[in-house]
């Protein structure tokens, strides 16, 4: 391993630099705040904070740190509630705050999950925006100790058939193939959903799930004066510092080279052999602090580091020598090393003694490692370049004490109108020939059909543990071969529901994901979240924002579902149009046994078909009414998060007593076609006969029965003679049951009314995407 | 016919993780003093008609839209190279 | 004592897990070998795993060829040492010249991860001899250059000496021949793209079933082994 | 400091399925009279020295044995081409 002498870059770009005691000498400086997004008010309250003008590299790191993004400047004050309502549970072992929470799922283990946005990346590079967006959440989990074991990937498009979709589309697929395959990391499920809202503004969210010991955790501080600073993986180059070259340029123009790549490439053979180095590290508890690099780069992770460790002991601080960090562009100048978002880096703060072993891991596995700085207690964050003192903070100021927001907000004005606007009027279809019209239709509508082209690009087998995927309502994965013990993952978020209702979507995107997890049979634990929006500074925007945050931290005290992470993602709007809010809700559950996971498919002829649950006229913001009459009005359907949790105990019981042969959730597109997802999947028919006490709650409409989309329900198999035990476990703890049909035949019908052909279903639900995107 | 050649390589500034991977590899196998190296794409077209300034300017046309990505990627498109960096041979007839 | 067999992690392996699980399943003694280490631990046989060595940038398998312990197989190779290549694996050992080929991009471009129907149609080399001839099995694929190519001349000649191991049904990726797999002319070395190693286990292989089709290429090594 | 090109295609007796997408995709984006495509490799590599034959074969050393696999592909090495058909300029400093 070279030396950090050595590993000094040589040569100096011949650059005036600002120096703290240039700045204090030259308060009428004027630094381009503007331009790197800092409001004049921040700007004062920096030069407050350090009784001088800050140095262009300080105002580089606030500026980055008190962004949107790294700040939640606006979101704070409402994601405030996760904490403030999160019921009391003793499992979060690790809250928000962290990288990613940490939950105890029972033995000596935890498990760490985290879901994040790449939205905006992925629309300028498709490929490369979605790879690096599974490399960045991959490393969030990394940091905290864990070995990431699966990934998943809620996606969100605009109209399937628009020419843009068809550019950005399957580069994300491939990029988040691409590089997830390469760090050997199944992908367990995700989403595609299409709507006009998302055109020029797709959402790439990336889901990242890992496993420790519990007495393994790693938090992010930089504990212990003495001990060394050590930046390792990729060298550092100039991505993603717009904002840098500007300041850069507009102070000191000495014509460098002016290109900065526009687009980050990810490289992923790097971070799968960065994962490798650091669990090493870890196993060999060679970290005191660990911080991955991602947005913000430098700034992020030295104040950060130093912050924590400040606010946990009241000792901490950093010296750090800004010219040791190996750079892949010489050119660079600190201001841009400090803001570079170059992939696959990590930090970690290690004890003089740990050093030598801490760099020969790194060597076995061709990781360059230097030692950039060491852990102080001055309390402050002073980094130099080339012997010149360019930062000196108190590093809180610059992580945890940037401006919060209370933006105003109000509900739209058009918002009565849209849930007055209701699908009533909407001709429905009335024969039975009209009703099997429509059951091909939605079967072959790009939201609800089948996938298999985009997740045949996922490796999802890899590792070995992976007992459900795509296809089925969670995925599963084992984490321990001896007890089976394993979790479930399931991620939902319904953009129509929330833009109808904002807290009634966002407590619907929890509620079915909770019910997705529980069809399999495991029980939920804890939830993840990423919230999609258009611009805070509208404060309607804002309004739909503060309702999904209040509905989803209200329903996760009912549920019990702390939130544990998450991640939020404004300004999602092409020109002044806002997408849909969406809420993306990921929720986690354990599994005793993984050998007792309930399918979705149905597998044996003459099991007997129950609907779980109540079915009511419920329609609005429905999939039929999307893809059958595109459109858009009254209000989403009804949350019952009592009978929510009421329907997870009697499936997960279904699954724990061997009782159920299948399972399905039913949401987009109602009771039919999750009938027509399981039958199809396991190429089985299934005859439906509506039993008198379904259609009495939908006023006798078959019509309603099959499409609409209320929330609170499933539809099982059940073997012949098991029929009697499961329903009395429904009917003693309240649950409505009704014996629906049975699973017979090689079509799909529903008497009186149609029957379809499994043959033609299938045709009608796999030539889709073929059709669209082969 | 018109043969053309169109090369792609990343942008400068862009990372070329093949390129570093390659680099990487070299001095294991014994190569030595190899400063840099990148990774791009060779396309070799045929197109129909005379080798003249509308064939290349068509090739053109079809690396800006499809064998490039020009948000990271650029190109240059030349006519069949001389013998001496030819690669294969025309294809027989 | 057990039959040792060897699985090597190369910076970028992904499957190496799965294999050492599978090696462990059928009742062999895994050892997990290091690329950097030409020392093969006194292992009976080897398996190369799937997964992208090296970041497969230039091509599958092109740079794990030069690492120390490819030296030890490849010469342990030519004198009888049983070396299964498995997807990555498979790319190695034809990029090494232990099997003839090469293996390209798959024919509509994509990465392709799905259960495969396959024929077995060598049961006489050292990882197929617990198959019959014929058999139809169904083993998953995950990869994205996959398709088998080598000269007309090659080709006859594996087919001739019946060297090709595994086929494919329906071919997914334009493979030369329907060819999934490949044997040596002393039938100990052995690549294929599918992956056995995801096909042992009841509760993680093929769903729908038959989920354990790779299991005899694991049971075929080991009672091999132990009989020797 | 020498900057060397290798170029590697497939030999063209072997099946070039990138080639042929690539192909098959351009009548749909409105390209007609392609007779035929074919996709390798390019390499800029630079070498530590002067640009002379020792390097010339240096990187030839190296296509063949690391940047191409002879069994498919076949490559050629020159130096730096022309301004003409450069496509990345030498990196600076
Ligand atoms: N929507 C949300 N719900 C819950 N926690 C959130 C949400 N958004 C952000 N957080 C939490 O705020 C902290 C900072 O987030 P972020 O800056 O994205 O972390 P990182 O930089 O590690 O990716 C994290 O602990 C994250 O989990
Ligand atoms: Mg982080």
């Amino acid at each position: 391993m070279t030396a950090p002498e050595q590993n000094r870059n040589s040569t100096r770009p011949a650059y005036v630099v600002d120096t703290v005691e240039h700045a204090a000498a030259s308060p009428d400086v004027q630094l381009p705040y503007e331009a790197l997004g800092v409001k004049p008010d921040e700007y004062d309250r920096i030069r407050e904070i350090l009784g001088r003008r800050p140095t262009s590299c300080e105002l580089a790191m606030y500026s980055v740190m008190w962004s949107e993004h790294c700040s939640y400047k606006s979101s704070k004050v409402h994601l405030k509630q996760f904490g403030e309502k999160a019921p009391d549970v003793d499992f979060l072992l690790v809250g928000p705050g962290e990288n990613a929470g940490v939950v105890d799922v029972g033995g000596d283990l935890a498990v760490t999950f985290k879901i994040e946005s790449h939205n905006h990346p992925s629309y300028v590079e498709p490929y490369q925006g979605a790879a690096t967006g599974i490399g960045g959440i991959v490393r969030d989990i990394l940091t905290m100790g864990a070995r990431p074991i699966a990934v998943m990937d809620p996606l969100r498009f605009g109209p399937a058939d628009a020419a843009d979709t068809h550019r950005v589309l399957p580069g994300v697929v491939r990029g988040i193939g691409g590089y997830g395959n390469s760090l050997g990391l199944p992908n367990i499920g995700g989403e595609i959903v299409f709507d006009p809202c998302y055109a020029g503004n797709p959402l790439v969210n990336a889901l990242a799930v890992g496993v420790m010991k519990k007495s393994e955790i790693k938090l992010a501080q930089a504990h212990g004066p003495g001990n060394k600073v050590i930046l390792f993986g990729a060298r550092t180059g100039g991505d993603g510092i717009g904002g840098a070259s500007v300041l850069a340029s507009a102070t000191f123009d000495d014509g460098r080279p002016s290109k900065r790549p526009s687009v980050q490439v990810g490289d992923p053979f790097m971070e799968k052999v960065l994962i490798e180095c650091c669990l090493e590290i870890f196993a060999e508890d060679l970290v005191v602090g660990i911080q991955d690099l991602g947005a913000a780069g430098l700034s992020c992770s030295t104040s950060e580091l130093a912050a924590a460790a400040l606010q946990q002991t009241g000792v901490g601080g950093m010296d750090v020598q800004l010219d040791l960090v190996p750079l892949r562009d010489a050119t660079l100048l600190p201001e841009e090393i400090l803001m570079s978002e170059s992939q696959e880096r990590m930090m970690a703060v290690v004890t003089p003694a740990d050093v030598e072993r801490f760099f020969g891991i790194c060597e076995k596995w061709d990781v360059t490692a230097t030692v950039v700085g060491t852990v102080t207690d001055t309390g402050r964050l002073r980094i130099t370049w080339h012997g010149e003192t360019v930062v000196d903070v108190d590093p809180r100021t610059v992580a945890h004490q940037g401006p919060v927001y209370h933006r105003p907000y109000h509900r739209p004005a058009w918002q009565d109108e849209l849930q007055a606007a209701t699908p009533d009027s909407l001709s429905r279809p009335k024969t039975g020939e009209e009703l099997r019209e429509t059951v091909l239709r939605l079967a072959g509508d790009p939201n609800l059909a089948d996938k298999r082209w985009v997740i045949e690009q996922y490796d999802h087998r890899v590792r070995g543990n992976t007992v459900l995927a795509h296809g089925e309502d969670s995925g599963m994965l084992r984490l321990d071969d001896e007890s089976n013990l394993g979790i479930a993952l399931a991620t939902d978020g319904n953009g129509r529901y929330a833009k109808l209702d904002p807290y009634t979507g966002a407590q619907l995107a929890l509620a079915e994901a909770y019910r997705n997890v529980a069809a399999t049979g495991a029980r939920p634990l804890a939830v993840t979240d990423c919230l999609n929006f258009g611009s805070p500074e509208d404060p309607e925007v804002m309004w739909q924002f503060a309702e999904a945050t209040r509905g989803l931290a209200d329903a996760c005290q009912v549920l019990g579902t702390p939130v544990t992470g998450g991640n939020v993602s404004f300004y999602n709007q092409t020109n002044e149009q806002a997408i849909h809010p969406t809420p993306v809700v990921g929720v986690l559950g354990v599994i005793d046994d993984v050998s007792r996971r309930t399918r979705s498919a149905f597998e044996h002829e003459g099991d007997v078909l129950l609907l779980l649950g109540e079915t009511h006229d419920e329609l609005g913001g429905s999939e039929w009414a999307h893809v059958v009459h595109g459109h858009l009005g009254g209000l989403p359907p009804r949350v019952d998060l009592e009978r929510e949790r009421l329907l997870a105990e009697v499936l997960i019981a279904g699954s724990r007593d061997g009782m159920l042969s299948a399972a399905h959730d039913l949401s987009d597109g109602g009771l039919i076609q999750a009938v027509v997802e399981s039958a199809l999947r396991g190429g089985h028919g299934a005859r439906i006969v509506l039993p008198d006490t379904v259609l009495d709650q939908v006023g006798g409409d078959p019509f309603v029965a099959l499409f609409s989309e209320s929330a609170g329900r499933a539809v099982v198999a059940v073997p012949r003679n098991e029929e009697l035990r499961f329903t009395e476990v429904c009917r003693s703890r309240g649950l409505p049951v009704a014996r629906i049909g049975v699973v017979e035949g090689e079509a799909v019908e529903v008497r009186s009314q149609f029957s379809i052909p499994l043959e033609e279903l299938r045709r009608a639900h796999t030539g889709t995407f073929p059709a669209l995107f082969g | 016919m018109a043969r053309v050649v169109v090369d792609v390589m990343l942008k400068p500034e862009i990372l070329d993780p093949q390129g570093q991977a390659v680099q990487r590899a070299l001095p294991r196998l014994g190569f030595d003093g190899i400063v840099d190296v990148r990774q791009g794409k060779r396309f070799e077209i045929e197109l129909d008609g005379p080798a003249d300034e509308a064939a290349l300017a068509r090739a053109r046309e079809i690396a800006d839209k499809l064998l490039a990505n020009t948000v990271i990627e650029q190109y240059a498109v030349r006519f069949d190279p001389a013998e001496a960096d030819r690669v294969t041979e025309p294809a027989a007839g | 004592m057990s039959a040792r067999v060897g699985v090597v992690t190369f910076p970028g392996s992904q499957d190496d897990q799965d294999a050492l699980r599978a090696v462990e399943l059928v009742g062999a003694e895994p050892i997990a070998l290091w690329h950097r280490e030409r020392d093969l631990r006194q292992v009976d046989a080897v398996v190369l795993p799937g997964g992208f060595s090296y970041g497969d940038y230039l091509r599958a398998g092109a740079i794990a060829r030069f690492s120390p312990v490819m030296e030890t197989i490849v010469a342990g190779a030519r004198e009888g040492l049983p070396v299964l290549g498995i997807c990555n694996g498979f790319q190695v050992l034809c990029e090494s010249h232990l099997l003839p080929g090469a293996l390209i991009r798959n024919g509509g471009m994509l990465f392709i991860n799905r259960d495969q129907r396959l024929r077995v149609d060598s049961v006489s080399t050292a990882w197929t001899a617990d198959y019959t001839a014929g058999q139809q099995i169904l083993i998953p694929i995950k990869n994205g250059e996959g398709r088998y190519t080598a000269d007309e001349h090659t080709l006859d000649e594996l087919e001739a000496e019946g060297r090709v191991v595994v086929r494919y049904l329906d071919n997914p990726n334009g493979s030369a021949r329907d060819i999934a797999g490949i044997a040596n002319a002393a039938g100990n070395v052995v690549g294929l793209m599918p992956h056995p190693e995801h096909a042992v286990e009841e509760l993680t292989g093929p769903y729908p079933g038959p989920a354990t089709d790779g299991l005899p290429f694991f049971t075929s090594i080991l009672k091999r082994l132990v009989a020797a």
